[in-house]
């Protein structure tokens, strides 16, 4: 296997991006409704566990939008078509089957990362545009997060091009198949690399810019629709990173008997379940020790988990 | 390579166009026009005394000079990697040296209390 | 793509380049400015991948990204009402600006046209990645480690004069905010220092009891 | 037109998203909705359907009252809980019992949604500061800093002299109504970024002739575990800490469980042991000890031991003490100070 991917008719593409972010969110969705009453034990009916989110998502299409005071509105609209523009980018540079995805470029951990900077914007944006001070407040602690995370991930995505002598995420999956799954030698790389996708997405403990400790922060002046689109935002991106882990860490479709699509899908939902399970049972950090940590911890384990990848690498 | 870079820009715009307009879906363009009263921003029953959009003081400013110099150099990194294999050991202690190098304005950053709050 | 396909592309992005660059001058926002510059040089990025320089134009969709968000917290940090509540002129000395700009525009218009530039692409098979790489590896060496001292100094720069905190106690002990009116000694303001102590008073000499605070 | 009506259908049998604005004594009223599976207790007023109105509102904050009301997005609709809508300048609001509240809840939500009620707002329709079209641009005053645009003046520096060096400070009064904050507390700030620089509590007391509450059914320290669960982003534990501070006969076993849940370093700990460690008189200067002691008193109640009642604590020792701190940071150290608080709203403490 060379790593080379076929790739359908933009058009396609595009329904086939779009497809990808509204499947995953609503796996998604429903995976938290049924952790979260897990969590909670609240009986067994799992009925209503799987219920309960749609109709929340009526209930925001039928709520309507409130103006503030002075909003950006250009930028408040722009914010969330932004944030999941960028998981649509992420997941386009993805491979998503054995021999195919729906852009092949060679430089897809650079496009990875430029969507996740690419998305620290849109957040900010999130949280400006309303001139409200909970969300403002949300959307700078969001950025101090982001600048701390860019990094991990960095370093994380060129670990993994290290063995795959490219930037391409397809050759990334080929050389986990040709040597074993990046999971097992570059071991660190996985927490680094979740850590990353829950800063990313919004998700608990590390959901900066939304806490619920500032009112739900960047997102506290949105209702309906606008607050719908943004919430797909986060979800969608949950999707992206999951999707990103279970492709540079555990060979994305690789496996037996099942097409490499199925295969993806299964390894991207575990990622997803995890994810969303820590979200229910980690209290959220404060952003010092969080930045604190990112920098005195995490960078330094990113330094070793080169080493150790390039050592892996050459032998 | 620009027909994947198309798929890339369709994926991505059709995905904002549609969200966009989902977003947009109901909104007030002038907020003059609302009921004043139920513009103000949350903050749990008083009015604002000034906007929200002030000089914002962002209390970790060392931080994110010292990842604008970081970033830039790990930009280098990316070719580094791919040509990492073929080059061998050689790579490996020239990007240790690199980052070494790198780490000492972390240190820095860090020994100067650049990472707390300012 | 063909060659039409990439010509239309090519004139999309240079006039959205061009137009975005305008609106930076034209809104009031900084936070509007300091993205319709990063939304100019995306339109840049993406011409540098029409001409088949992939790595260098998604390098600055990345570097210009973190870049702009970096810049926008200090704009918004710096600038006496920073959404443009209340309108006000982006530029100064719009006269000597305009002159500039065409100068800057005609000169460097000039250079693309009469330089002597290869009259073929240049199509490496490889892609131009690996060459990078070879290139950092070889004999760019030597340069790569020095950018890589020069930023370590720009960083140690960058907290030296930053950093409100520090190794030997707050960076303002001691500091005094200067006269308002040069010739009027009563109109020297109070200095709020970084830990949030307002204690200097107008005439004062300074912070003489800071640090009695926990 | 078929589309929206249907969709109107399903959404009335969704959850029911609230706002609670809490007054005194009204930690009954919060429990039960934290617990009851068919409602949303929500963190903003915009994300609401129905504004619940809980406990002894005093005349003081009925004004700020009528502004949360209004910031509910309409079609909006009000329940009083034990309480008279009319004293509270809410002539269209419900008035219910604690007892049949989440059932009145359900069906206001669904009238709320399918368009047959709708709360008219109660505050001014205009923007009382006149500002459009004065000045040489219409922002309402001369210059780059001296208009009042959309009838609010710019942010200014605590100096006389804007020389540049001064950063402006964001003056703000948050509460008494805000989901974050414990009930009835006022917090004026001055905001420099994200860290408090001068802070002043306050709390808003109980009306002079208001009628006593009844003693409280449920445990208030479990109460605020599940407000404190809520904020740190675990709203599934914080049903199940609401739902144990609501049983009458609640056994220690349940009570050590739960403790087993959340008392890891990776669990509430994450969220609470960065904290400051404060140092008041009477409380726990370590965060995370503060709310292992409303474990560890929901345990000896349980097995039969009086309960304590909190001591207040002085509101501008505790101000003093949030002074510096990172807001995300002040919310957490109010909520872990709430049955103080609480306290002291009623019979403030005197400052030592």
């Amino acid at each position: 296997m060379t790593g080379e991917l076929a790739a359908p008719h933009p058009v396609l593409g595009a329904v086939v991006v779009l497809g990808v972010l509204l499947v995953g969110t609503a796996i998604v969705t429903t995976a938290d409704a049924v952790v979260a009453d897990r969590v909670a034990r609240r009986g067994l009916d799992l009925r209503a566990s799987l219920v309960r989110p749609w109709r929340r998502i009526a209930l925001s299409l039928v709520r309507p939008q409130p103006a503030t005071e002075r909003p950006d509105w250009g930028l408040w609209v722009l914010a969330p078509a932004a944030y999941v523009g960028m998981a649509a980018m992420a997941v386009s540079v993805l491979p998503l089957g054995t021999d195919w995805a729906v852009a092949d470029v060679r430089t897809g951990i650079v496009v990875l990362g430029s969507a996740e900077v690419l998305a620290m914007v849109a957040v900010y944006l999130h949280g400006w545009a309303p001139n409200s001070p909970l969300s403002l407040v949300g959307a700078y602690r969001f950025v101090a997060a982001g600048l701390s995370f860019l990094l991990l991930s960095m370093f994380v995505l060129i670990a993994a091009a290290l063995p795959a002598e490219s930037m391409s995420l397809g050759r990334i999956v080929a050389s986990q198949q040709e040597g074993a799954w990046n999971v097992l030698r570059q071991p660190l790389g996985l927490p680094l690399f979740l850590v990353v996708a829950l800063s990313v997405s919004l998700h608990g403990p590390l959901d900066m810019a939304d806490g619920t400790d500032l009112a739900t922060g960047t997102v506290a002046e949105s209702s309906g629709p606008a607050r719908l689109a943004w919430e797909f935002g986060r979800r969608a991106m949950l999707t992206a990173y999951a999707l990103a882990t279970a492709v540079v860490f555990l060979a994305g479709p690789a496996g037996p008997v099942l097409p490499g699509w199925a295969w993806l899908a299964v390894k991207t939902v575990a990622v997803a379940v995890v994810l969303v399970w820590c979200g229910h049972r980690l209290g959220r950090i404060g952003i010092q020790r969080y930045v604190r940590i990112a920098w005195t911890v995490l960078l330094p384990l990113s330094f070793l988990h080169l080493a150790i990848s390039g050592v892996a690498a050459l032998a | 390579m620009l027909g994947a870079f198309l798929a890339v820009v369709v994926a991505t715009g059709t995905t904002m166009l549609l969200v966009g307009w989902l977003a947009s879906w109901g909104r007030t363009p002038d907020p003059t026009e609302a009921h004043w009263s139920t513009t103000l921003p949350v903050l749990g029953g008083h009015e604002p005394r000034v906007h929200a959009w002030n000089r914002f003081h962002a209390r970790y400013y060392p931080m994110a000079l010292v990842l604008m110099a970081f970033e830039m150099e790990m930009m280098f990194m990316y070719p580094w990697a791919v040509v990492f294999v073929e080059v061998g050991g050689r790579a490996l202690v020239e990007m240790g040296v690199f980052l070494a190098l790198l780490s000492l304005g972390v240190l820095y950053l860090w020994r100067e209390g650049g990472l707390s709050w300012q | 793509m063909t060659g039409l396909a990439v010509d239309i592309a090519f004139w999309t992005f240079a006039v959205a380049a061009a137009w975005f660059g305008w609106r930076v001058f034209r809104t009031d926002s900084m936070v509007r400015a300091t993205f319709c510059l990063l939304a100019s040089f995306l339109n840049v990025g993406a011409i540098m991948v029409l001409l088949l320089a992939e790595y260098l134009g998604v390098a600055m969709f990345f570097m210009m990204s973190v870049e702009m968000v970096v810049m926008a917290i200090f704009m918004v940090a710096f600038m006496m009402n920073p959404a443009g509540l209340n309108p006000m002129e982006m530029v100064h000395q719009p006269r000597a600006a305009i002159a500039v700009g065409i100068g800057a525009a005609v000169g460097l218009g000039v250079v693309a046209v009469v330089a002597d530039l290869p009259p073929a692409a240049l199509l490496d098979e490889a892609g131009t990645i690996r060459a990078l790489g070879n290139e950092l590896m070889g004999a760019s060496m030597l340069l790569m480690e020095v950018v890589g001292v020069t930023l370590v100094a720009t960083m140690v720069g960058a907290v030296v004069l930053s950093s409100a905190s520090g190794r030997y106690g707050s960076a303002d002990t001691g500091s005094v905010p200067p006269l308002l009116d040069p010739d009027d000694p009563d109109s020297r303001p109070d200095l709020v220092s970084a830990d949030g102590e307002g204690d200097a008073h107008a005439g004062h000499g300074g912070h003489g009891g800071h640090g009695g605070h926990g | 037109m078929a589309v929206m009506d249907r969709l109107r259908r399903v959404a009335a049998t969704a959850p029911v998203a609230v706002s609670v604005a809490l007054g005194h004594g009204a930690d009954a009223v919060l429990a039960d909705l934290r617990a009851d599976a068919r409602v949303d207790v929500t963190a903003s007023p915009r994300h609401a359907t129905v504004l619940v109105v809980a406990g002894h509102v005093p005349a003081a904050a009925v004004a700020a009252l009528g502004r949360v009301h209004d910031q509910v997005p309409a079609p909006r609709a009000t329940v009083v809980v034990d309480g008279d809508p009319a004293r509270l300048d809410l002539p269209a609001a419900t008035a219910t019992t604690r007892a049949a509240l989440v059932d009145e809840l359900v069906r206001v939500h669904a009238a709320v949604v399918t368009g047959q009620r709708h709360d008219s707002p109660v505050g001014p329709a205009d923007n009382p500061v006149d500002w459009q079209g004065i000045g040489p641009h219409g922002q309402g005053g001369e210059g780059m800093m001296g208009g009042v645009p959309w009838g609010r003046p710019m942010a200014m520096p605590p100096t006389v002299g804007r020389d540049g060096l001064a950063l402006d400070r964001l003056a703000l009064v948050v509460g008494p109504f805000l989901a974050v904050l414990p009930p009835m507390l006022e917090v004026e700030v001055g905001l420099q970024g994200d860290v408090l620089e001068e802070v002043e509590l306050r709390t808003v007391p109980p009306d002079p002739h208001a009628p006593t509450p009844p003693p409280t059914p449920v445990d208030s320290g479990l109460v605020a575990l599940a407000e404190l669960l809520a904020l740190v982003g675990l709203g599934a534990l914080a049903t199940t800490a609401a739902r144990l501070a609501r049983t009458p006969d609640r056994r220690v076993e349940d009570v050590a469980a739960l403790r087993r849940r959340i008392d890891r370093p990776w669990g509430l700990r994450l969220g609470t042991d960065d904290l400051d460690r404060l140092d008041l008189p009477g409380v726990a200067p370590d965060p995370t000890d503060r709310w292992r002691d409303w474990l560890a008193s929901a345990a000896s109640t349980a097995v039969g031991d009086a309960h304590h009642a909190p001591e207040p604590v002085a509101t501008d020792e505790v101000a003093a003490q949030l002074v510096g701190m990172e807001v995300g940071h002040a919310v957490l150290t109010l909520a872990t100070l709430r049955p103080q608080l609480a306290a002291s709203a009623v019979a403030p403490a005197v400052s030592s």
